[in-house]
This record gives C-alpha cells, structure tokens and sequence, in this order.
C-alpha cells in the first residue's frame, strides 16, 4: 500500500468519522430537549454586525482562557491536586494532540517518518504522554477509593480507559512510524485507528460530550451578555 | 465570570430600610410609572412581591430522571453532606448542590431562575457522590441540571 | 468573659459591673411585673382597682348610668360591658377627618335619623397614639395626660365618650391600665391635669364606635331603603381594637360563633347582606404603624398582595369593610400602585358606618363622601341599585352653589337632654359646694 | 402444677394478650379484665390495616392471640370490665371487679397483677390550629388507618382526595400538649402513605416534618416511600389549617428553603401521638401506682419496665412508656414471666 492513499485515507476516515460523531451528539443533545448551541454560538459570532468581529472574537478567547484553559470548570476549585493534575494533563495533552495532528497533516501530508528527534515528533509524543498520565490518574483516583469507585458511573471509567487506550496506542504507532518498520506501523496504525474511531463514537456518548455542549452553551451566554453590555 | 452584574446598575429600591432582607428578584421599581398625570416612577411605584411559596411542581424531577446520570435524585433526603464536601460550595455561596436537588425536587422556580447560572461552577471532581450516603450520584445530578436550568 | 457589659449610648461609653447587670435586669422584670397586663386576671384586677380608687376619691370614674341607655355586651374576658347609646361625647379621629370624611358625616347622619342626641365637641384635641404607635414619640405620662384631659373635657359637658378611631381605643385602653395601676404615674398625670385646671375622671367604660353601631344595629337594620341581600361582603377587624388589650372588646356568640370580634360583621349580617370569609383575616391591613412610615412600599405590597387580592381571589367580594382610620386608608390607597403594574383584583373599601348610612338611604356624596375614596366603589352602588349618577350630578351643582357663596349644609345634632356641668367652682365639679 | 394460681392481667391489648397465653401456657389460670367489650386494644380499636415495616396485617399477628385468650379455659375474661378495688394479702391479691354494663361485681382472688392498660390517640382538637374536628378533611392517623382497612380513602363529600398532606408531631413534642415522642408514628404515618399510594397511585403525598424519626429496622419505610413510591418531604411546621370551602389551606414554613409556604390540600393527616390511656390512669388510681410527670406509670427503675415498686404487680406495654406493637408485645412475654415466677416463689416461701 504505498504511501499517498494513506495519508488520504486517514484524512478521509477522520473526517467521516467526526461527521458521524457530530451527528451522535446532536441525536443526544436532541434527546435532551435543549437548544444546539454551536447554532446559536455561530449566528452570534457572523450574524450581529454591529459589534465589530474581533471584539467578539476578543470575548470567546477571553472565556476560553478564563473558564477552560484555566481550568475554572474543570477542576481549578477543586482541593485536591491529584483530581487538578490529572484533568490539566488529561485537557492540554487532548488539547495538543489534535492541534498537532492538524499541524502534521498540514506540514507532513503523505506521513513521513520524521525520526525521534524531530521537534514535530518529540511535541507530539509529550502530548501523547501527558494524555495517557492525565487519564491514568483520573482513572486511579476513581480506582483507589473504594467510595468513589462504588459511586462512580461506569462510563466514567470506560471514558478514562478509552482515553488512556488512546494515548498509548497513539505513542506506538507514531514511534513504530519513527522507526520506520514498515509491517510494524501498518498494524499498529490499524490499531491506533481502532483508538480513534473507539474516541469518536464513544466521546459524544460520554461525560465529554456533555462538557463540549456545556463549553459552547457558555460561550455563547458570553457572547449574549456582551452584547447585551453594548447595547 | 461576569456574575453579578447589578452591581454595576444603581441597585433597586434603595430607599427600603431592611433592604439586606428582600432579594432583587421580589422588586419592581418601574423607571417610568404613570398614574392618571401623576409620575409614579422609581420608588413611588415600587412593589414588593411577596414569596410565599403557592404551589409544589413535581414535573422538573421527571426530567431529571429521564437525564443522563440523573436518575436518582428522588433519593435525596437532604442531609448536606453534598455541599459539605464540595469544593466550590466553600467558595461560592450561592453553589449548594443539596438546594439544587431540593428546589428542583420541589419546582420552586423563582429559586432556579435566581440560582441557575451558578449551576455550571460544578467541577465534576465527584466528591460529593463519593460522601453521599443514599447513592443519588449528586454529581451526575447537577450534570443533569446544567441541561435541565438552560431549559427552565 | 470579662463581666464588664459596655453599651455605647450616642458615643458614650456606659460599662455595667456584672451586679449591675443583674440589678439592671432585676429593674426590668419588677417593671414587666407591675405592668405586666394581657392575661385576663390583670384586666379584672385593673376594673376593681379603679373602683377601689374611686371610692378613695382618687379619681372620678364617668359611670354609664342609666341616662345613656346602656345596652349589655358579652366581652372576650366572659365580662359584661355596657355601651352606652345617647348623650355621645364624639371623640373624633384625625385620620378620619382628614383622609376619609364621609366616614363620621355618615356616623353623625346615622344618629340624626335616629334621633340621638350627642355632642360634636370643638374642643376636643388629638389622642397623639398615631405619633406615639408611629413614630415613638411622646411618652405614657403625656400620652395619658391627653387621654384624661379628653375624657374630662366629656365628663364636663356630661356625655359620655364614644371613640371613633381603633387606634386611640387600643391606646386609651393601654392609658386607662396605666394610670391605674401605676400610682407615679397617676400622680404624675394628675399634677399636668392640675395645670389646666382639670382633674383625673376616668370612663368606667371605653367604648368604640363599632361597638354602639353593634348593639344599635337592629334599630339601622329597621331603616334599611336598599337592599344589600346580594351583596357581598369580607371584614377586616383593625388590629387595635381587638388586639390591643384583647379582654375588652365585644366578642358575640351568635357572630362568627364567638372566636372573632362582632363588631361590623355584626351590623353586616343584620343589614342582610352575605358575610363572606377569607383564609387571611387575622393579618394587619398593611399599616403597622411605624411600618407604613418607614416602609413604605413593604406596606403597600403587603396590604394588596396579602389581603386585597387573596379577598378578591377568593371570595370576589364587593366591599371590604372595617372598623378603623388606618385600615381603610392603607386598603383603598395601597390598591393604586399595583393596579398601575397591571394587576386586575380591586374592592371598594368603606367603614361600616358608611355601608350602613348607604344601605338607609344617605346621598353617597354629601354625606358618605365616597368621592374620598379610590378604589373603584360604582359597580358597588350600581349592586345596590344607588343612582350614582344623578347623586353626582347633584353634588356637583351643591358645589358650584358654594363657590357663590351658599350656605353649606351642616350636620346639626339632635337636642339633648342632659345639662353640662357648669364649671364655676375650682373644687368640685359635681356642683356640691 | 398449682391449680389454684392465677394472674390478673388488665387490659387486652397486645401486651395484655400476650400476658395471659404465655401464663395460661405455662398452666396459671388468667382473669383478664378488658375495658371495651372487644380484645386487641388499639389495634383492633381503630382496627390497623398492617403492621409496620413489612405491612404485616395486623389480624395475623394479634388473630392468633385473641382466639387462644377467647377459647381457653384457663383464661376468664370480662370484657366491659375495670378493676374496682384490691386488697393486698400475705401471698395473693383479692380483686373486686366491676362490669361497667351489668354494674355486677365480681371477686377474684390471684397471686399477681399484670396491668397492661396500654395508651390512648392523643385528641388533636385539643390543639386549635389544625382544626381538627372543625375543618372537614383533617382526619388523625388512627381514622386513616380504618379508611385504609375498609381499602378507601375518601373525603368528606365521597370524592378521591388528590393532594394529601401528613403533619409529623400533632400532640407530640410540643410543651403546650405532650412534650415526648410517641416513637412510632413517623414509621406508621410512612406506612399509611404507601398504602395510600397503593390505593390511590396518581395521588401526590407531602410529609410535613420536623425529623423523621423511624428508627430501627422501620428507616427502609423510609428509603422506600421516597424512592418508590414518589412521597415528598417538606421540612417544616404547619401554623394553620384553613377551610377555603373545598379544599384545605395550609399554611407554614418550608425551612430548607427559609420561606413561608401556603398550599392547598384535599385532605391532611395529623400523625397524633401517644398519651397514658384512660385505663392507665384509672388502675393507677386503683392500684396506688406512681405516675411519672407525663401521666405514664413510672417504674422502679425506668429502664426496667416490669418492675412496678409494688411487689407482686408487673406493668407492660404502652402504659410505661409510648412504644410500637412488637415492643408491647414481648413486654407482656416478659411481665407474665415475672408474675409466674412471683407466684411461684410466694407459694415456696422464698422470699
């Protein structure tokens, strides 16, 4: 299987498969009975041309900074640093994983073994690691106490382990793609696209789905109250 | 979070002595009020609704019931332990997850309008499941109230 | 804890030694003690006291004798009062006559059709309990030195007073247990007495006006021209004069079975209209004295969100009654600023002695000067099949006479029978030498 | 055995019941004095459905009892009757008995007393604010139960009641009516709910409490009428009780959520509590027996129930201390023991 069709195949099958994912999580935000805030979240940002573009972009980044990447929903109250650590590891390394994918698609389409020492390489490992720490940690809390294991949801631990799942088969392949054994890549690329498409139909069934909704939700209240403040 | 934005707005009826006692949302301090030729506005027009509670509305729990991870909140018996544990309740007064529970149970919705934007400061760190004695998974249950206070 | 209690009394620093304290505290429940008043023994003991006094000739006690025709009233404490019903000093109220008129004209014509004599005295002053409840000013020896100044200036002229307003009943109640059961403050009260001249007679009875319209109420009911069979009515009973020294006011087992004061829903169930009842009638009207002064708007809300609209709510009513200045004040006027936000539920608010003058035919405007009052009373009149109309048109053109300088029309009092003593003697005032 | 040994035992209640066949077992006759003129006491009085935790009904715990007491013949009941007089003798008790509806008068001569007079509802028009007896529809848990065993629950006009509130500590707990806890009719009052709930499934159930208290084994009533069976609990107290013309206005404070609250109900059920029944007072009387402060008989030592400070008279039951069904009834068990083996130790000389 020579090279071009892969990196084609992997952008197509990403692609169908965060449609068919997108498609899931409105099904089950449609079961909830509420509102499609992405909807709302994009009318706002292109339709009300009063207020100039960038302020309003200048609000999203400002709720996204201040609300998730400092962590103010998503753990940064919380005592316990464990629960902190392991969600910040678990946010940012998600966080970068995608980014750097996107970045090695754009820069390295056809997938070319870049060696370990690649900066592109070693940025994505340390995503991957951070990942794999992050949920292993969530999973360990909810594992080590013996209550909050008897309360937790099921799912819950099935989200972590799944993310974990994915970290650890994502390191393999890039590595085996360093290394640049052909017939080991191949399966552990069909693994790790067994990890993909496990955290595509599974992420908006689980806890993540509902934090996606919620981030949008309160972005656009964001975006509602500023422009309300402008009038 | 830009939370309590009446600060900003000179506040209503400032004129009431025991002002501390009446919350926001109980007075109506019309800005312009007109009375057969007679400016009636401002403080000679506010009123003070009263907040006797007339009615219980059970329909908001079958809701919640029907939500993701919501299904036991019929369990609770309102012991606290909840907000004892909860990290953010110690910061931020208005975030108690047993009242949550509880005026959702009860379909007090002047109580959910007032509180529901404090709703979403919930963590999801799960100590309050983990402390709570009757299983209701509190946790799970502000989830499903974080969907169900954008409804109501 | 140190024992020092320290009190900052306007910037004062003021430090009580623990024994201080406990003598400070000691003081304070010996006071409570004497005074201690409300349980129906301390109201009896106060009635033998003042006979005790008078045969001491401490005091003049304005007996109800037989002259005044006195009718018998079972009171809450089990005791027969007697409420005299001619030869009336009208003790008037200022609330009344400034806000709400048509409430004594209505009182005065009532009497002038039954031919009863009393006096509508100028020389009466203010009871000073609205600043006194209101505001806190004044003090319980100047408060009763007015009160037995007025009950003198009656004993003068030999009528016996009838009071008009709830809150200077209540608080002469409160002045007549004062003055005597406490000896410093009579002797006190008797030397500002002496002053004007004047000396300590106190009513062996305090009586309201609600309550003469209650024992006369068969005697109106007899005079009755409208009939008011369909006409619904709820009751509110003024918290001063059955909550104030509770034991004496007149309570009727025939009337709402005796556990609520009989007053006006006597005189509305004997005009033949139907005595409705409503889940809150215990509450205050919204008044509450220092509360309407100070908060305002609570008050207004509290009056219509509390007893207009459950009334209207729930019995659709067509009049609110009651027996006191305060109440149908803050009840006509709190309806205003609600109706102004778009709320619907409004009640005409009258005295009873204003629904009974309407019920026996009195012009609603000369006499019952309904125009007074706010809250929408045409619907009310139409009910009673009272031309409104024709009566306003009349009032109007009674007006434009006065403005060219007509006579206005005066209540005058039916002739008494009894003399006033006259005053010449400093000594005595029973004319014995 | 000793033939002519026997127990007086007043009162046939459960306690009482449970007395006389445990000493009529053991070959002791029973003179057994009932006040009404049927056996079973309050429960059979106000006939309870079941029994709580687990719904038992209450025939086939107190059935058994009764048609042993009724078919024995070592037992000799008067119904109808009170103990009018005793005299004290060296070894035995001389008892004057009086039937209340032929005034005949009866002697007995029995080697010990148990008195198991039992309790009585407390009357809740004794306190004004609910209106009971006033207000139609405010009905006390000891009527709901006969409604329950007749398998419907109705208001005062025949039609279903929709919304129905139970008030917790009606004559209990309060210093101006009876300062204790009668212990049981939290558990009792979430059992009628449930039963209700069986009856009528849409209907919606408040229980206006100030702490449920169903200790023991009774807490799963608990668990299960809020999870289950949908009752709702509200934390509060009811100032008054108002009759708007059809339905009831209810009037207290919601204090979880510090507010006042004024709801409408079809019907309210007032979970009155326990008070020493008229029985108890009377033998106290009769007996010279000492009464504690709340007009319970107050034994020796408190903790010790049987044990009455009189030698050879054994209390049991509902007539020492508020207590459920099952308590009374392994308190009779435990007085009629203490009586044989009084009797027994008298007729040896042992002291």
């Amino acid at each position: 299987m020579n090279d071009f069709p892969l990196s084609i195949f992997y952008f197509l099958f990403n692609v169908i498969l965060f449609i068919l994912s997108t498609i899931l999580l409105i099904i089950r935000i449609k079961r909830w009975g509420v509102s499609y805030p992405f909807v709302k979240l994009v009318k706002e940002l292109f339709k009300e041309k009063r207020l100039k573009f960038s302020s309003k972009l200048k609000a999203i980044i400002n709720t996204l900074i201040k609300d998730l990447l400092s962590l103010k929903r998503a753990g940064y109250l919380c005592e316990e640093n464990f629960h902190l650590y392991g969600r910040a590891l678990l946010i940012y390394g998600f966080g970068g994983i995608v980014i750097m994918n996107l970045i090695n698609f754009i820069l390295n389409p056809i997938g070319v073994p870049l060696g370990y020492l690649h900066p592109l390489s070693i940025i994505t490992y340390l995503f991957y690691a951070f990942l794999a720490i992050g949920s292993f940690m969530l999973f360990l809390r909810r594992l080590i106490r013996s209550n909050l294991r008897k309360t937790t949801d099921p799912l819950v631990l099935l989200l972590h382990l799944s993310l974990f799942y994915f970290a650890v088969v994502g390191i393999s392949f890039y590595s085996s793609l360093n290394s640049g054994l052909p017939f080991l890549s191949s399966i552990l690329f069909y693994i790790y696209l067994s990890g993909i498409s496990l955290l595509y139909l599974f992420l908006p069934l689980s806890e993540v789905g509902y934090y996606i909704w919620k981030a949008s939700m309160l972005l656009t209240k964001s975006l509602l109250i500023e422009h309300k403040s402008t009038e | 979070m830009t939370e309590n934005n009446n600060e900003k707005e000179e506040r209503k009826g400032k004129y009431i002595i025991e002002r501390e006692y009446v919350e926001d949302e109980r007075i109506i301090e019309p800005e312009k009020l007109d009375i057969g030729g007679v400016d009636a506005s401002g403080r000679w027009g506010l009123i003070v609704l009263p907040r006797v509670i007339k009615d219980f509305d059970h329909s908001l729990i079958d809701e919640v019931k029907k939500l993701p991870r919501g299904k036991h909140i019929e369990r609770c018996w309102q012991c606290g332990l909840c907000t004892s544990v909860c990290p953010v309740a110690h910061k931020e007064p208005n975030f108690n997850p047993r009242y949550f529970i509880y005026i959702v149970k009860m379909g007090y919705k002047s109580e959910i309008k007032k509180l529901k934007k404090y709703v979403y400061l919930c963590q999801g760190c799960g100590l309050c499941s983990e402390a709570c004695p009757k299983h209701v998974d509190p946790s799970g249950v502000m989830m499903a109230l974080n969907i169900l206070f954008d409804k109501v | 804890m140190d024992n020092k209690l320290s009190i900052n009394f306007n910037d004062e620093e003021i430090s009580l030694t623990k024994e201080d304290q406990k003598l400070f505290q000691k003081l304070i429940e010996e006071r409570k003690a004497k005074l201690a008043k409300g349980t129906i023994e301390d109201y009896l003991r106060m009635l033998e006291k003042m006979k005790e006094l008078e045969k001491k000739e401490e005091i003049i006690l304005h007996h109800v004798h037989e002259e005044y025709q006195p009718r018998l009233v079972k009171t809450l404490s089990g005791r027969i009062k007697k409420i005299p019903t001619v030869e009336l000093w009208q003790h008037k109220s200022c609330g009344q006559c400034g806000h709400i008129p048509g409430y004594i004209s209505s009182l005065y014509w009532i009497m002038n059709e039954l031919n009863i004599p009393y006096v509508d005295d100028t020389n009466q002053t203010s009871c000073t309990a609205w600043n006194y409840y209101g505001s806190g000013t004044s003090n319980s020896i100047a408060i009763t030195a007015v009160f037995l100044r007025n009950m003198h200036v009656a004993y003068e002229k030999n009528a016996y007073p009838l009071i008009h307003c709830g809150t200077s009943f209540g608080d002469y109640k409160e002045c007549r247990y004062l003055v005597v059961m406490s000896d410093e403050i009579r002797n006190k009260v008797r030397a500002i007495l002496k002053k004007i001249d004047r000396d300590i007679v106190i009513p062996e009875e305090l009586v309201h006006y609600s309550e003469w319209l209650h024992v006369m109420r068969y005697e109106i009911a007899e005079r009755k021209k409208f009939n008011v069979s369909n006409i619904k009515v709820a009751v509110h009973a003024a918290c001063h004069t059955y909550k104030l020294m509770s034991e004496d006011y007149t309570y009727d087992d025939n009337i709402l079975n005796g556990i609520r004061p009989a007053p006006t829903s006597s005189i509305v169930l004997a005009l033949g209209a139907k005595l409705v009842d409503y889940s809150n009638w215990y509450d205050c009207c919204g008044f509450g004295f220092r509360h309407i002064l100070t908060e305002r708007e609570i008050s207004r809300s509290f009056a219509y969100f509390r007893k207009i609209k459950p009334i209207v709510e729930e019995t659709q009513a067509d009049v609110l009654i009651t027996h006191d200045t305060g109440c149908v004040t803050t009840l006509d006027k709190s309806q205003v600023v609600p109706l102004a936000h778009g709320y619907k539920e409004t009640i005409p608010v009258i005295a009873d002695s204003q629904f009974a003058a309407l019920a026996m035919g009195a012009h609603p405007f000369r006499i019952c000067q309904l125009h007074w009052h706010i809250a929408d009373w045409k619907n009310l009149l139409n009910k009673m099949e009272i031309d409104w109309q024709s009566a306003w048109d009349d009032y109007k053109k009674y007006i434009e006479e006065l403005k060219k300088g007509a006579k206005p029309f005066l209540l005058i009092p039916p002739p008494r029978k009894l003399q006033p003593r006259i005053r010449d003697e400093r000594k005595n005032l029973n004319g014995e030498e | 055995m000793e033939k002519n040994k026997s127990v007086l035992v007043i009162g046939a209640g459960p306690a009482g019941l449970q007395a006389s066949k445990d000493i009529a077992e053991f070959g002791y006759r029973v003179i057994l004095v009932e006040k009404n003129s049927e056996l079973g006491g309050a429960p059979i009085r106000w006939k309870y459905h079941t029994l709580a935790p687990d719904f038992v009904p209450t025939e086939k715990v107190l059935g058994p009892l009764i048609d042993f007491v009724k078919n024995n013949n070592l037992i000799t009941v008067y119904t109808d009757s009170i103990v009018e007089s005793y005299e004290q003798k060296e070894d035995f008790f001389n008892i004057k008995i009086l039937n209340l509806k032929s005034k005949g008068v009866y002697n007995e001569k029995v080697s010990a007393i148990i008195v198991a007079t039992g309790f009585e509802h407390f009357n809740a028009s004794v306190d004004p604010r609910y209106g009971y007896g006033i207000n139609p529809n405010v009905i006390g848990i000891n009527e709901l139960e006969v409604m329950i065993s007749n398998g419907k629950v109705l208001r005062h006009d025949g039609k279903i009641p929709k919304r129905i509130g139970f008030i917790f500590c009606v004559g209990s707990r309060d210093r101006s009516t009876n300062p204790w806890c009668c212990t049981v009719c939290c558990g009792v009052s979430i059992k009628q709910a449930i039963e209700i709930k069986k009856i009528i499934p849409d209907s919606q159930i408040y229980m206006i409490y100030m702490d449920i208290r169903t200790v023991g084994l009774w807490e799963k009533l608990y668990w299960q009428s809020m999870e289950n069976y949908h009752i709702n609990y509200i934390r509060g107290r009811v100032g008054e009780i108002y009759w708007t013309g059809e339905k009831l206005l209810v009037k207290g404070e919601d204090t979880l959520v510090r507010g006042p609250f004024e709801a409408l109900f079809d019907m309210i059920v007032l979970a009155v509590g326990m008070e020493p029944g008229e029985g108890t007072k009377q033998i106290a009387k009769v007996l010279g027996l000492k009464v504690n402060e709340y007009g319970f008989l107050s034994p020796r030592i408190p903790n010790i129930h049987y044990d009455s400070g009189k030698d050879g008279i054994f209390l049991a039951g509902a007539c020492v201390a508020p207590m459920s069904v099952e308590e009374a009834i392994g308190e009779g068990s435990a007085a009629a023991l203490q009586a044989i083996k009084y009797s027994m130790r008298k007729a040896k000389k042992m002291p």
